[in-house]
């Protein structure tokens, strides 16, 4: 069993309306220091496969085909072996 | 102890021990504590809503369903009912208000009928503190979250704003449907030897013992021992919501019953109990979303989106099939039994077994100790002589119309699809919402109203005053009040003088709803809104449904034309008690609240149907909170129009006893002043009480000026004191003179749009 | 001419799209359910608005994959008129079958209004009843309807003709106060580059019948039919 | 100049409808190996603070009094100087 910690963020240079209101929510809650904020999506994907490798390119296929899109998001990910429940 | 644990008192638990012949066991315990539970068995309310009128020419469901129904002719029925979710969002407001819309809805179409509204009747404390924006922000997100995404028209409402409900705001929701043809579905499990299935949702341990929650007050530790919150999820809501109504056309459905507070254990019992059955499940068969769950969990998760649904044996595969095509799991985990008890199994092991009965009508009753609060004497002795009047009235009227219970409420309105389903003629932001109903001429009109402060200072008419004013927004349509829905928000009822205020708050919507035709079918009670011992405004909050025979009469409140007559229709007394006014200038929450007369009450709303039905008039507003001068003011922004206007002192310009059409040619200040015909005049009346007072029954309209003789005519024959007030002009500007003093001249281009945004504003969107 | 409105899971405005098709119009329509892949007989689609899937994860994104999609993608690749309004817009961007991509509302609010919107092009089945600069009266419901588009994709837009609708006031001005979401050049409405295939924000089907306020959106479906009209002759 | 990196998801036990959505999805795209789905927020926060024990206790504030909501979510974060422009 394999997890994926899979990071979706908006492309740099798209205006990012979730980031510049969150920035803004802070500003005035007193966090002055804060200068950038970037809102994405967090997935945790656990999935079989046989090995490392197998699991990086179904995941990588999963991003390309529904996680992200490629228009406005880029996509990173990393790949655990999971251990969390053994005898699920 | 034992029964403390489950909320239950020691001799309550007595009871249980008495009706079982033994002790229960942990399970058992558990299932009369939510079954008893405030939130469940109503214990201490009970008594007191047999005061309501629940019966009527069109009543074809009352009280005791999922919700009521009503004939409106035609073969079309309309179904609808409010509920609070006020617990769970002052925890949580996103998720609280969104699950609460999701719980209104379902209780709409597992009657088998398609909702078409909803409304959300809000209260929060000041703006000013960082929580309360938190608060609101929260629940229209959430009430946007679902209604917008299940696709129902949100199209009206109401918000205000008090310091009284600081840590505990009320968030309730009504919702309307219609059953185009077909019966009602009932909640009833019949047909000893059907299997009962559990659709929707899996269960997780999502609320667990939220009944309970819902049945004590907000304290510290109320944080540590909450449930796990639900999540509402609208999507599941949408397919259960198609799936059900297309199931119920095959006529395969015998009974349906949504799962809402005690999950499955007040959603089986419940459902036997309706049919004199007992009914059988077990744990086992119930999908879950988590592992490990014991029998307890299962009983009583409150996890949103799931269904209770009895058909006949035999038939369960071609229901699934239905389910199965909207992607929906469909289980028989039990089935109907003949021997009146209500059986909980784990596979083959009886993990609990009790009579249906007792846990669903044997609640016991309690009529609760009740005595007048001590404030009342206090807030009674409102000496006005006291008060200064304005010495700029230009400036308290702009103070009251961008006070927080008076601006626009489009920043909350937006957030909502109140268009959805093309049938919302009259959107958010009149007195009441109207809906057309596509294939007839009719239309329903609702309104919900509830105004706490005056209840506060006299529960009996406020409670009175809840129902007549949604009467009046609704008749201001041109629609009549056919019947209401209502939630009743009041604090903690062992204290006697909770008790007294919920008694006289229901005695005075009781007396209203006799007097104007409006039998109850249905509402809630939310009990123990308070927090730290100090209880919340006592808030009755009215839902009202009106139809409109034909919807091409519908008129709405913006003046629509320059030179328009208006005319007031109604007596103005020296009230300021509990007005906005009062508030919002003098700082003061104090004095009687208006007065209110049942029968001038009924006369008004009739003249003013008759006169919408003859098509005589071009806007009606109902005067309310802000009084005379902001109801002006409204219909001018709402038609973006002006309006000059001419008060006598006594406001006698033409009184119906006269009325001829020939005063309209004179100038009003001109014009002779006649007494009313029952002799009281109002030559002393303060001039502030003149144009703030809240005095009820009061209906402000416009009209061609060629009308005017009729409406007078119709005015005299039914009684009703009718004033001429002014015109409507084209140039935006609310001129008000009285006794030929200019006291007032706002510029509504200027003050309209500080008006629209001022919440905006307030909440940092702007 | 028969019109067809696609039914997804989470779909809310097929209904209203039917009755304005089948009932304001009076032309023969039927639902087209997510599974089929049949668009048989069908001259003209729509894809409603509404929240399919939930919009969860993203507007459109799950619905796109839809069995139905396959046979639209046919449909449009062979001409066929494609209508997508708000949710249908989202879908037909997921799908590929129009260029950009959409965003929250800068307000990051649902926003359920009345807006303007000009009409910058009478070439396309569309707006054949419309006029240059023509303003129309359209409500618009959404929470994601921020439009997005490199600047290559908008030259290619512009210059294609493609960008059918933008936000205005109610004099036909192009101005940001009126632009309610933060779409990038106040786009409300584009199609591809052959002109048979219509995303928009803006829900006509809310917009044709006084009743409900304004009778504008009407024009839009009038012109549909005047094409399919031309067409068959 | 710091960089948080701040991962929220929904609690443990409470319905996660976008994971479900998501995971059914995958599901139907063929993706069979995906047993499970839950879909948070990603935040990316530039911001200003003399030390890194002075950006953990701002980005700590800040998640718990608006970037997570801690009735219904957990969160977690990394804090690395941040050195990407360092001209900025
Ligand atoms: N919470 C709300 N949700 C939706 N609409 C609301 C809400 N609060 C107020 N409105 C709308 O704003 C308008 C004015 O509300 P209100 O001042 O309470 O009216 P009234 O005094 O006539 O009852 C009404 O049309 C109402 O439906
Ligand atoms: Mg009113």
């Amino acid at each position: 069993m394999w997890q994926a910690r899979i990071y979706v963020t908006p492309k740099k240079g798209i205006l990012d309306p979730q980031g510049s209101a969150v920035s803004k929510a802070l500003g005035s809650l007193g966090f002055q220091q804060v200068s950038e904020v970037r809102v994405g999506k967090y997935l945790v994907v656990k999935l079989e496969a046989p090995g490392r490798e197998e699991a990086e390119r179904a995941v990588d296929q999963m991003c390309r085909r529904l996680l992200a899109n490629p228009v406005i998001e880029d996509y990173t990910f990393e790949i655990a072996e999971f251990l969390g429940r053994v005898n699920h | 102890m034992r029964w403390s644990k489950v909320g239950l008192t020691e001799e309550e638990y007595k009871l249980v021990e008495t009706i079982l012949g033994r002790s229960p066991n942990d399970l058992e315990l558990a299932l009369y504590g939510v079954m008893w539970s405030e939130h469940c068995s109503y214990k201490n309310s009970r008594l007191v809503l047999r005061r309501f009128p629940v019966t009527g020419p069109r009543v074809v469901q009352g009280p005791g369903e999922n919700a009521g129904v009503i004939d409106i002719g035609d073969g079309l029925k309309v179904v609808f009912k409010m509920e609070s979710h006020n617990h769970p969002s002052a925890i949580e407001p996103f998720q609280g208000a969104a699950t609460g819309v999701g719980g209104i809805l379902r209780d709409i179409f597992t009657m088998g009928a398609r909702p078409i509204a909803l409304l959300d009747s809000l209260r929060f404390g000041s703006l000013q503190s960082e929580r309360t924006r938190h608060l609101l922000g929260g629940v229209v997100g959430g009430i946007a979250f679902y209604g917008n995404c299940i696709g129902v028209p949100t199209v009206g409402g109401e918000v205000y704003f008090e310091e009284a409900y600081q840590d505990n705001p009320l968030v309730n929701v009504f919702c309307l449907g219609i059953l185009e043809k077909g019966q009602i579905i009932r909640g009833q499990a019949t047909g000893i030897g059907n299997p009962v299935l559990l659709v929707g949702a899996r269960t997780g341990r999502d609320g667990i013992q939220g009944a309970s929650f819902a049945s004590e007050e907000l304290s510290e530790d109320s944080e540590e021992r909450r449930p796990a919150v639900q999540v509402g999820d609208p999507f599941m809501e949408k397919l259960l919501l198609e799936a059900t109504l297309e199931l119920k056309e095959t006529g395969l459905i015998l009974g349906l019953q949504d799962l809402g507070a005690a999950g499955l254990t007040s959603a089986a019992s419940e459902m036997a109990a309706r049919a004199k059955n007992g009914l059988e499940l077990d744990v086992l068969r119930v999908p879950r979303r988590e592992e490990g769950m014991s029998p307890y969990e299962v009983m009583l998760s409150e996890s949103q989106e799931r269904m209770l649904l009895a058909v006949e044996a035999g038939k369960e595969a071609e229901a699934q099939k239905i389910f199965q095509k909207w992607g929906l799991e469909a289980a028989v985990i039990g089935q109907v039994t003949g021997d009146g008890f209500f059986r909980v199994k784990e596979g083959e092991r009886v993990v609990a077994e009790v009579p249906v009965s007792s846990l669903a009508d044997q609640a016991p009753v309690y009529r609760r100790a009740s005595r007048e609060p001590d404030y009342l004497k206090e807030t009674r002795a409102l000496d006005l002589t006291s008060l200064p009047e304005p010495t700029d009235y230009n400036d308290a009227l702009r103070k009251l119309a961008l006070s927080l219970n008076l601006v626009s409420r489009e920043w909350i309105y937006q957030q909502y699809d109140y268009m959805v389903r093309t049938n919302t003629v009259l959107r958010p932001g009149a007195d009441a919402a109207v809906l057309r109903l596509k294939g007839t001429k009719k239309g329903i009109a609702v309104s919900t109203d509830g105004n706490g402060r005056y209840v506060y200072l006299d529960p009996l008419i406020g409670g009175a005053s809840a129902v007549a004013e949604a009467a009046r927004n609704v008749v201001c349509t041109g629609a009549e009040p056919a019947a209401i829905t209502n939630c009743l928000n009041f604090g903690n009822p062992m204290k006697p003088e909770v008790f007294w205020q919920f008694e006289k708050a229901v005695d005075g919507m009781s007396q209203a709803c006799r007097a104007l035709g409006t039998p109850v079918t249905g509402g809630n009670v939310s009990f123990y809104n308070e927090t730290s011992g100090q209880s919340i405004y006592p808030t009755p909050v009215v839902g009202m449904v009106g139809v409109l025979e034909d919807i091409d009469q519908m008129v709405t409140p913006g003046f629509k034309h320059p030179g328009d007559v208006i005319v007031l229709l109604g007596e103005t007394r020296e009230e300021l008690g509990g007005s906005e006014y009062l508030k919002v200038i003098h700082s003061r929450v104090a004095g009687p609240p208006p007065e209110l007369n049942l029968e001038k009450e009924k006369d008004i709303q009739a003249l003013c149907l008759k006169a919408i039905r003859a098509g005589l008039v071009a806007s009606a507003h109902d005067v309310s909170e802000g009084g005379l001068a902001t109801a002006l003011l409204e219909s001018c922004l709402a038609g973006n129009l002006g309006a000059r206007v001419s008060l006598p002192g006594d406001l006698g310009g033409m009184g119906a006893s006269m009325g001829s059409g020939r005063q309209e040619a004179r100038p009003v200040e001109e014009s002779p002043t006649p007494r009313l015909q029952e002799g009281q005049g109002l030559t002393s009346i303060r001039r502030d009480a003149l144009l703030f007072g809240e005095s009820q029954s009061r209906i402000l309209l416009s009209l061609r000026p060629d009308r005017l003789p009729r409406l007078l005519e119709m005015a005299r024959a039914g009684g009703v004191p009718i004033y001429r007030l002014g015109e409507v002009a084209e140039e935006r500007l609310l001129q008000i003179r009285l006794m030929g003093e200019n006291l007032i001249g706002l510029d509504l281009s200027e003050l309209e749009p500080v008006w629209r945004i001022k919440l905006a504003v307030m909440l940092g969107d702007r | 001419m028969k019109f067809g409105v696609v039914v997804f899971p989470g779909s809310n405005c097929d209904a209203d799209c039917h009755y304005v098709v089948g009932d304001v119009l009076g032309q023969p329509v039927e639902y087209i359910w997510h599974e089929s892949q049949d668009l048989a007989g069908v001259d003209s689609l729509i894809l409603p608005g509404g929240f399919s899937y939930g919009d969860y994860l993203r507007t459109g994104a799950i619905a796109r994959f839809s069995p139905v999609m396959r046979a639209v993608e046919t449909f449009a690749r062979r001409g066929g008129l494609v209508l997508g309004i708000c949710n249908g817009f989202q879908i037909l961007l997921e799908a590929g079958l129009l260029p950009g991509a959409m965003r929250r509302n800068e307000s990051l609010h649902f926003q359920c209004q009345d807006t303007h919107i000009r009409v910058e092009s009478v070439a396309t089945p569309f707006s054949s009843r419309t006029r240059v600069g023509q303003v129309l009266k359209i409500p618009i419901a959404h929470s994601d309807g921020n439009y997005y588009a490199d600047e290559g994709t908008l030259r290619e837009l512009e210059e294609g003709g493609q960008i059918l609708f933008r936000y205005c006031d109610s004099q036909g001005r192009v101005t940001a106060a009126a632009n309610p979401n933060g779409s990038v050049d106040s786009i409300a409405g584009i199609t591809n580059r052959q002109g048979n295939v219509l995303g928009m924000m803006p829900h006509p089907e809310r917009a044709a019948e006084a009743q409900l306020g304004s009778e504008d959106g009407r024009l839009i479906f009038e012109s549909i039919l005047a094409y399919l009209a031309g067409k068959s002759v």
